[in-house]
């Protein structure tokens, strides 16, 4: 077990030095948060939606989209010099391979969440800071759920035609239940309704989580060529 | 006296047999022969 | 008997039990249409019943059912008649799922007054179908028939569990939002001659279902022991 | 039969591997045994599934029938262990052109469980004398250097068998020069080594027995008994038949 996670966390560093360095998916993600968060609040008529209905779910569109569109990055930067052959050659488990792979989606999504968080705030004028723990609890939650699943399937997809493209076909079904209760629990937040209002939302997005990180990882060793 | 809505009830079942004898009929013939 | 020969033989018998299926659908237009009676509240759009709720049956359940349950096996046992099975039942599947999808709208239009509410059951219908169309677009995309069975096998999986998730979460937000109250086309109270008619289309659409799954098995079962056939002929390594 | 003379353990045995990738037919039944400080280099033109021999050795790749044993050990599917006894040369370097030689060293120390990643990555670059350029990026590397590195790689965890694949293509002259004497080192070392490659120039004098793969077998096997010229001649016999 230990030895599991010293070579998922190798894998997991070893992926972030590389981004790192090149920037390139990060800063891509960053723009195309960016973007999206202006050119909602832009073509919404301020006299007929109000920012606060809005912004919960331009929030989850905004982050699960930027999420996917970096995940293709896992896998794709293991195709040149064939590296993957490398990784699958070591005495490293698959289990360790995913894992690791999970852990590096995650400090990724996590950095554009943490510079797309305050400008969602400043753009839409919302309260952050009255609700901050709870939402970064749910944006916590709905990102494992989001990247669990997503890791595996860019696994996949790396191997297909059309990769990118279809990495977004394989997840987008699978964004429905942690997008949606994410969007649902922020909009109570930003309402400052009780816990009990949103406790069932929060319930279904945790066996959400549990169910699919452990079929993942139970599964992805058949993603890899054999 | 129920609603007049024969007209949607017929097109209900025209599209659900297009759909089911396109597909029936392409499987049938694609599969036959070489 | 050779493998293509084996084939050929399902593939006959797929066709019989096809124009069988075919046959007792055709029943259940007769039946519903000439021989059932008009409902009181909803009139005679209250029919698109007989046929859109068993295709949703087939295409929601049974024939999710059956990829969900022959990935498993597949990654299990490596047999490639499985996935053959699996992604069969998948593309059958579709076919029943685009019915659902275009009768349900219809009849909501009479109920409703809208082609188009986020009425829970079109809602989740309308995700599983795009777990659907990934599965077929994905198999569509790898070459390779080993890898294309395992990556489809667990997409299939993942989707089976991704049901009631999604079941689970239109439903949450149907309970708990204020919906205005409207008639439910779900259930309505059933006279026995309806129930009969109910009973039979369950039945009819069930057979129908089957029949179209041995035939397109067959004939997957058929292009790989052709396939087979002719890379044995030749020369035949890679790399 | 490359039988291994008397005092040779069998470190390598292959037995009836056959691996199919859908209807095309890459192995069909190898079989030989190689003891310690052997190698066996198999000749085959393109598409005689030679890679996919030195990816099911590798653990790469399951094969779909038959059996690898690694001193004594047969190989399970996603055995650790002996994934750990075998180093892989390939024509591609396995390396991240984004990190420095001694980043992807230590990086494949780590994956190897090896102790004191980054002083194994050091002595592992000094082998290949490459210690002055341990902090440059791979990508700057030209393509000699790549592939001492990727032999660095290959050698860090000490394997008992080596696989290499066509590891000759695209080699200049020096380069090449530069990986027989690592190959004559390792020979020396007794390591068992098994070498894939469609040219009969590459390697024949390096090895100790020789096979010729044709469609997923081998027509020939046997311990080195001629000269290039006379390979060269059972080569175009076994590949005659071979359009």
């Amino acid at each position: 077990m230990r030895s599991v996670l010293g070579q998922a966390w190798a894998i997991a560093a070893k992926d972030l030095l590389l981004e790192f360095r090149s920037r390139t998916a990060f800063l891509s993600a960053l723009v195309f948060t960016a973007l999206v968060l202006a050119i909602f609040n832009f073509a919404r008529d301020p006299t007929a939606v109000s920012a606060t209905d809005l912004a919960p779910s331009v929030l989850w569109i905004t982050f699960s989209f930027a999420g996917v569109l970096g995940l293709n990055r896992a896998f794709s930067l293991e195709k040149e010099n064939r590296t993957i052959d490398g990784l699958l050659l070591s005495p490293a488990s698959r289990t360790a391979l995913y894992v690791g792979k999970t852990l590096a989606n995650l400090v990724f999504v996590g950095a554009v969440e943490a510079v797309g968080l305050p400008l969602f705030a400043l753009f839409f004028n919302v309260p952050l800071l009255d609700v901050l723990g709870p939402l970064l609890l749910v944006i916590a939650l709905a990102t494992v759920g989001f990247v669990a699943v997503g890791t595996l399937m860019s696994s996949m997809a790396v191997n297909t035609r059309f990769g990118e493209m279809m990495l977004l076909v394989l997840v987008l079904p699978f964004l429905v239940t942690p997008v949606s209760t994410a969007a649902e629990m922020t909009a109570k937040l930003f309402a400052h309704r009780p816990f009990a209002e949103w406790a069932p939302w929060l319930k279904l997005l945790g066996a959400y989580d549990i169910t699919f990180v452990v079929l993942c990882t139970l599964v992805f060793e058949f993603t890899l060529e054999e | 006296m129920p609603p007049a809505n024969g007209g949607y009830m017929v097109a209900a079942y025209v599209a659900a047999a297009v759909i089911y004898l396109s597909y029936s009929v392409w499987l049938y013939w694609r599969s036959r022969g070489r | 008997m050779t493998p293509t020969e084996s084939a050929e033989r399902a593939l006959r018998r797929g066709g019989v039990l096809m124009a069988v299926g075919l046959a007792l659908v055709a029943g259940v237009y007769v039946r519903a249409l000439a021989f059932t009676p008009e409902e009181a509240t909803q009139g005679l759009a209250q029919k698109i019943f007989y046929i859109h709720a068993p295709s949703a049956w087939v295409a929601l359940y049974l024939a999710y059912g059956i990829v969900g349950i022959f990935s498993v096996l597949y990654l299990f046992l490596r047999d490639p008649r499985l996935d053959l099975l699996a992604s069969s039942s998948a593309e059958v599947g579709t076919v029943f799922a685009t019915v659902v999808l275009v009768t349900g709208p219809i009849w909501g239009k009479t109920v409703w007054g809208a082609w188009w509410t986020w009425d829970a059951r079109l809602t989740s219908t309308l995700f599983l179908y795009f777990i659907y169309l990934a599965y077929l677009v994905l198999r569509s995309a790898v070459e390779e028939p080993g890898r294309r069975a395992r990556y489809s096998a667990v997409l299939g999986i993942l989707g089976a569990l991704l049901v009631p998730f999604i079941h689970m979460t239109v439903y949450l937000f149907r309970t708990l939002h204020p919906m205005p109250v409207v008639l439910q086309p779900g259930r309505p109270r059933v006279p026995g001659s309806m129930l009969v008619t109910i009973l039979y289309s369950f039945l009819a659409f069930t057979v129908f279902y089957v029949g179209l799954l041995a035939r397109r098995y067959a004939w997957a079962r058929l292009a790989a022991a052709r396939a087979q056939g002719e890379a044995e002929g030749g020369a035949d390594a890679t790399r | 039969m490359a039988s291994p003379g008397p005092s040779a353990a069998p470190v390598l045995e292959v037995a009836g591997l056959a691996k199919r990738f859908g209807h095309v037919r890459a192995l069909g039944g190898v079989t030989f045994t190689l003891g310690a400080g052997e190698s066996l280099a198999v000749f085959g033109p393109n598409g005689a599934g030679k890679t996919t021999l030195l990816r099911v050795l590798a653990g790469l790749l399951r094969p779909d029938a038959g059996t690898v044993r690694i001193g004594g050990v047969l190989l399970a599917r996603g055995e650790a262990s002996h994934r750990g006894r075998v180093g892989l040369i390939s024509h591609h370097s396995l390396l991240y052109d984004g990190l420095t030689a001694a980043e992807n060293l230590a990086f494949y120390a780590r994956l190897y469980g090896l102790r004191e990643p980054r002083a194994a990555a050091a002595r592992a670059l000094a082998d290949v004398g490459l210690a002055a350029r341990a902090d440059d990026r791979a990508g700057t590397f030209s393509r000699g250097m790549v592939q001492r590195l990727a032999i660095a790689r290959a050698l860090l965890h000490d394997p008992d068998v080596m696989l290499l694949d066509e590891p000759f293509s695209g080699l200049d002259q020096r380069a090449a020069a530069a990986l027989r004497s690592v190959l004559g080192r390792l020979r020396a070392e007794r390591r068992t080594m098994v070498l894939v490659t469609h040219n009969l120039d590459e390697g024949l004098e390096l090895a100790t027995h020789v096979a010729i793969q044709v469609a997923g077998r081998f027509v020939s096997l046997g311990p080195r008994d001629g000269d290039l010229a006379a390979y060269r001649a059972r080569y175009a016999e076994a590949t005659a038949g071979d359009a």
